[in-house]
């Protein structure tokens, strides 16, 4: 058995609940740097008490107190070397446009006291709530806008922006003949598994795993929008 | 590094090979050695599959649009799952199981002279819950909308969401297989570190401990301080995959790059948690072989703890065009092109100690030398990626990807071999072949060249990486010969692995009877049986240990070694 | 399953066991320093977060500090009594412990759902993603502190494995220090 | 360099250089270092008889066989680290004045380029979206504006050297001035998911006259 001594344990423990108070009754003074000094700095003093003196750190031989005091500094370097890139918004050469707009827009709070919660701090417009309460029913028209229109084009005519490149052609739904050999399961297969798997380029992806049957479905349905009439 | 044996045909070996003995000894086993077994079936099983799925890649690559034969058709979405997968499996589940875990296992307690890892309930369970991670990972690759194709790097958003990666399954196994492989390695870790620096042999000073074991300690506290920003990292891609969360997504407060500066903050070290074991073997093989002591022990430790520490500096040479401030560039290209200098330290200490030495060239030494040869390729290339001005050409090229297989062929491949080699007298108690085992060296390091050196000039010509036919792009269709040329080598490499795996085969049963110490070397493990009994000495005659391990050709001594456990 | 001769021997003079938490602190600092150096890069790079922070109840945070406080007091108490030789109370010291642990889970459960409840939940944005992944990757290892305490405690009452006592208090008042860094961060900083 | 790929662009030749540079200093190391190894192996192959030598490492002389070529690696950095920045610097942090501004939209599986049209400025109502073709006129110097819609992407012109990835929710912006006319290719160098290998765009360097005949062909007849 470790035979170093014990220091009080009951007089570090209450110095440990008195710092605990001081910290929580900081911020009550409203004054940024006190709440940082009592928050923070009380954290670190309390922190090394529990340490040095519960964990025995002080009576531990000195290559433990060398490893457990590297890996610190590991994470402040890692701080170091990534907070340029993620904490500021901008730098030379470059703009966090992003992070900018969440910054202007202020945070989109959610629940009951959306109006409490921004009253501390005045935000422009209060954000609605948009709690979904029940799960949206699937979008099709969605689905097809952010995912399909890429190469088949926001009219359906198979000449959206990442077809330029696709040999053969992505399909084009405002062609007649396109729809007159198509049954609806099998376009469902093409969208769920694929274009190789109904004999069409493989670089029509399986969406499989994004829309289950019965969303490809709609979006079948939906696709017959573009059909010429008649 | 493939051959056809599954790790439970290699399990059956050794079960009748010692009798009747239940199955569940072998699963269930607490000892050192066959938990090192384990690992090193299991990371050559794993080893053959990512060395497949790299000749089928390259064959879509060399005649795009063909069905492979052996696969069929290569989709682009299969494309990119290959590449993934192929990077993932043969640095998680075969570099750093074969080279840390199973040698690590295997020599540390036995040149430490210790009966067994301080803690071997652990060690037992850090192999199942990394048998665990393999079944994942695998199983990742057969599931519904397919493997995980956004590269080992997983790079949000591409990972994160999966409209955009269309691999909502492949992409979350991906990262649990790769969390479940990061707790195996910190339960065995500590296992490894725990051991050398508490269970010496008596006598054994710091400095009589073998490098190899140092480098696989070291090796694995720089995995244990660099994975930890990892998977926390990982804990929120995973968050972002399956509850919806906005950690990578710019949209909402996120930022993609911290995901980035996360995973190479761990990357880079990473490459040293797998070079310095394989540096370790090649260090205790050619000390072995050419009969000579190293040229500096204690140059060679320190010059590796400095590689380590230095290794926490230069994550961002990863990410010079990738949207840092281009100002963190130069701090970064200063600390990288710094820590060539170690590294090649150790490389010419492993040369200068051929010097005045007396070299046999058996298959376990060619392996070493072969090593150190190839690796110096690998080492000069990346000061073309360090420094950064030419990194805005070279960047994802293929020359980046020819200098990481001439750094990382050689340690998971040639320094396994080499070690394979080298300890299988002790592991199995019988000699491999030597001619089968030249035969399998000259017939993998000729076409492993013949394979990378033609990438360097397609990197140099303006080629990048992963992209699935080259056909859509001019320029590089020109080059079209030149891939042909690196996939028939890949196939003619893989065919010589056959050798391999018929001299491991036979050896274990036909090879000649190996004694205690059959290359004649001082460390403790040639002082026990081969294979070692359960315990690995009689209790009554644990080693005591007078001097250094590399006390070769002393001239105050007849033979030209000197056991450590030889009383003065 | 007889010790190996391995773990009695003991060559830089620190008992095995403790040797190796510490190796299991260090790689645990380096994930929750991961984990907040991330968080502080974001609310400092994104003051509206204050706004959203706000909403957290800051009494509720405050008490399960001195709860953990309190469970950290009882641990070493347990490793006093523990190095006495006094496995009995040893073992009443650390249910005394797991006892903090358990109240600070069912306070941790109440205010959790008093959060979701109210809409913030884990998706609802930047601050509340960080806050539920941090606070929640300290349960989970407040739970697994509890669960092995319970084996130590178990042991302990029949007087054997009593060296353990010290190794579980170690990691348990880490998994206090951790809180103490946490509360600040996710409770006081508005 | 040259054989592989023209150099198209102002800086392609200072990138160029700069490998060369690494070339020339890494590669005498190499082939020293790769000499003197299968030199040693040969001489001191195993003969019979001969015992090898007992050297301590400690030995002055022979210590200086490692600390000499250590600290002739060490002045070789030096020497890249001022290259490498210095053209680093030229490429990425300084930004000389442009004489038109293009931005480059990555998205996922195509590149959109909005050209600033007739009067030059960009978000005016006479730019002129292209996909997958970016047209330029030679000599002179661009600004391009590089952002993402969906994932990751990488606006890469080898014959350029240029290269910067195109992050969402940033705007990062890089230069070029080409130098040549000419029809080039333009690589994703990011993985962005199935369709990487297809998202094949080209620059199209164009003389003077070609450029304002092309720009007055295909601006937005609102603007005519």
């Amino acid at each position: 058995m470790s035979e170093h001594n014990h220091p009080n344990y009951k007089k570090i423990y209450f110095t440990l609940v008195g710092l605990l108070v001081v910290s929580v009754a900081g911020p009550f003074l409203g004054v940024v740097w006190v709440t940082l000094i009592t928050a923070f700095g009380i954290a670190l003093v309390k922190a090394n008490m529990v340490v040095q003196n519960f964990m025995h750190l002080r009576w531990e031989k000195g290559l433990m107190k060398w490893m457990l005091a590297s890996s610190l500094v590991l994470m402040f370097l890692l701080f170091a070397g990534v907070a340029p890139d993620v904490m500021r918004h901008t730098g030379s050469g470059w703009v966090n446009d992003a992070a900018i707009a969440a910054t202007e827009r202020g945070i989109e709070v959610h629940g009951e006291e959306a109006e409490h919660a921004t009253e501390s701090e005045p935000v422009e417009e209060t954000p609605e709530p948009e709690v979904a309460a029940t799960p949206a029913a699937f979008d099709a028209a969605g689905a097809f806008a952010t995912v399909c229109s890429t190469c088949h084009g926001a009219s359906g005519q198979g000449d959206g922006p990442g077809s330029a490149a696709l040999d053969p052609r992505p399909a084009n739904f405002g062609d007649a003949a396109f729809w007159a050999d198509k049954s609806d399961e099998e376009l469902v297969r093409a969208i769920r598994e694929g274009g190789a798997a109904v004999g069409k380029s493989p670089l029509m992806p399986a969406w499989g795993s994004l829309y289950d049957e019965e969303q490809a479905a709609q979006i079948v349905e939906y696709l017959k929008a573009f059909r010429p009439a008649g | 590094m493939a051959h056809v044996a599954t790790a439970e045909a290699h399990a059956e070996h050794d079960a009748h090979h010692h009798g009747p003995q239940g199955i569940l000894k072998y699963i269930w086993s607490t000892d050192h050695k066959m938990i090192a077994m384990q690992y090193l079936f299991t990371g050559m099983f794993m080893g053959l599959i990512g060395g497949l799925m790299a000749y089928v890649f390259r064959m879509q690559l060399a005649f795009p649009g063909l069905p492979v034969p052996g696969f069929g058709l290569v989709s682009p979405g299969e494309y990119n799952a290959l590449v993934t997968n192929h990077g993932t499996i043969m640095i998680f589940w075969v570099a750093m199981p074969v080279l840390i875990a199973a040698f690590g296992n295997f020599l540390i307690p036995l040149m430490i002279g210790a009966d067994d890892m301080v803690f071997p309930r652990i060690n037992r369970l850090s192999y199942q819950i990394f048998f665990i991670s393999a079944v994942v990972i695998l199983l990742s690759l057969v599931v519904e909308g397919g493997g995980f194709g956004g590269a080992w790097t997983a790079y949000p958003p591409l990972s994160a969401e999966s409209q955009y990666n269309l691999t909502r399954l492949g992409a979350s196994l991906w990262v649990l297989a790769v969390a479940l492989e990061f707790v195996a390695f910190l339960l065995g870790g500590i296992n490894f570190i725990t051991t050398l620096m508490n269970s010496r042999a008596p006598g054994m000073k710091a400095y009589d401990i073998p490098l190899v074991c140092w480098m696989i300690v070291i090796a694995s506290i720089l995995f244990m301080l660099s994975v930890g920003p990892l998977i926390a990292g990982a804990v929120m891609l995973f968050f972002d995959q399956t509850l919806g969360t906005g950690f990578y997504d710019p949209t909402r407060g996120g930022d993609p790059i911290l995901w980035q500066h996360l995973f190479w903050f761990f990357g880079h070290p990473e490459v040293y948690v797998v070079l310095l074991p394989a540096i370790g073997i090649v260090i205790e093989i050619v000390a072995t072989f050419a009969r000579k002591k190293l040229f500096g022990y204690k140059i060679m430790l320190f010059t590796a703890v400095a590689t380590g520490v230095l290794s926490f500096f230069v994550w961002a040479h990863h990410q010079f065009i990738a949207g840092i401030d281009p100002r963190m560039a130069n701090v970064f290209t200063v600390t990288t092109l710094l820590i060539s200098v170690p590294i090649a330290e150790l490389l010419f200490v492993i040369i200068a100690t051929l010097y005045g030495g007396s070299i046999r060239l058996t298959t376990p030494m060619l392996w070493a030398l072969a090593f150190v040869a190839e690796f110096l390729i690998g080492g000069v290339t990346g000061i073309f990626l360090g420094a950064s001005g030419s990194d805005v050409y070279l960047h994802d090229t293929y020359f980046v990807l020819a200098h990481f297989h001439y750094t990382f062929f050689p340690i998971a491949i040639i320094g396994t071999f080499a070690a394979i080699t080298f300890w299988f007298p002790k592991m199995f108690g019988r000699m491999m072949n030597e001619t089968l085992g030249k035969i399998h060296f000259w017939g993998t390091i000729i076409p492993f060249n013949m394979i990378f050196i033609p990438l360097f000039v397609l990197g140099l010509g303006g080629q990048h990486r992963r992209i699935y036919n080259f056909q859509n792009f001019p320029e590089l269709a020109a080059m079209q010969p030149i891939r042909v040329l690196a996939t028939l080598s890949l196939v003619v490499m893989l065919l010589f692995q056959i050798p391999f795996f018929v001299n491991f085969v036979r050896s274990l049963r036909r090879g000649e009877k190996a004694g205690r110490n059959p290359w004649h070397s001082n460390t403790l493990e040639w002082t026990t049986e081969s294979p070692p009994p359960h315990g690995n000495w009689p209790p009554d005659q644990m080693p005591v240990v007078y001097r250094g391990p590399y006390e070769y050709a002393h001239p105050d001594r007849e033979e030209d070694y000197w056991p450590q456990n030889l009383p003065a | 399953m007889q010790k190996p001769l391995a773990t009695t021997r003991s060559a830089t003079g620190i008992p095995t066991s403790r040797l190796a938490v510490w190796w299991v602190l260090a790689s645990e600092v380096v994930i929750f320093g991961g984990l907040l150096a991330s968080y502080v890069m974001h609310r400092i790079g994104h003051p509206e977060w204050a706004a959203a922070a706000s909403v957290t109840n800051t009494w509720i945070g405050a008490f399960n500090t001195l709860v953990l406080l309190t469970s950290s007091f009882t641990a070493v108490l347990a490793h006093q009594a523990a190095e006495h030789g006094d496995g009995k109370l040893a073992a009443r010291y650390l249910t005394f412990t797991i006892g903090g642990a358990v109240t600070f889970l069912m306070v941790k459960a109440f205010e959790w759902t008093e959060e979701i409840t109210h809409g913030y939940t884990i998706t609802a944005n930047g601050f509340w993603s960080f806050y539920y992944t941090a606070a929640g990757l300290h349960a989970l290892h407040v739970i697994a502190g509890a669960i092995i305490m319970g084996f130590v405690a178990r042991d302990a009452a029949k007087g054997r494995e009593l060296h353990r006592v010290e190794i579980i208090g170690i990691y348990w008042h880490f998994v206090d220090v951790v809180w103490i860094f946490l509360f600040p961060l996710l409770y006081i900083a508005k | 360099m040259e054989t592989l790929l023209i150099q198209a662009s102002s800086y392609a030749a200072s990138i160029d250089g700069l490998i060369l540079l690494v070339l020339v200093l890494t590669g005498f190391w190499f082939v020293l270092a790769e000499g003197v190894f299968f030199w040693l192996i040969w001489r001191f192959r195993a003969k019979p008889g001969i015992r090898s030598q007992y050297i301590t490492g400690k030995e002055k002389h022979l210590k200086r066989w490692i600390t000499i070529p250590h600290a002739l690696v060490l002045v070789c950095d030096v020497f890249i680290i001022i290259g490498a920045v210095r053209v680093w610097y030229d490429v990425k942090q300084h930004l000389p004045q442009p004489d038109y501004t293009v931005r480059v939209i990555g998205q996922q599986w195509a590149w959109v380029f909005q050209h600033p049209g007739s009067d030059g400025d960009l978000d005016t109502a006479d730019d002129i979206y292209t996909t997958d073709d970016l047209f330029v006129e030679n000599d002179k110097t661009y600004h391009f504006q590089l952002t993402s819609r969906d994932v990751l992407h990488d606006f890469s012109v080898p014959v350029f050297r240029i290269k910067q990835d195109a992050i969402p929710g940033r705007t990062i912006t890089g230069w070029f001035h080409p130098i040549r006319t000419g029809t080039h290719d333009i690589q994703c160098a990011e993985i962005c998911g199935i369709g990487h290998g297809v998202m094949a765009g080209r620059i199209h360097v164009q003389s003077a006259s070609e450029h304002a005949a092309w720009i007055a062909e295909h601006s937005p007849a609102s603007a005519q």
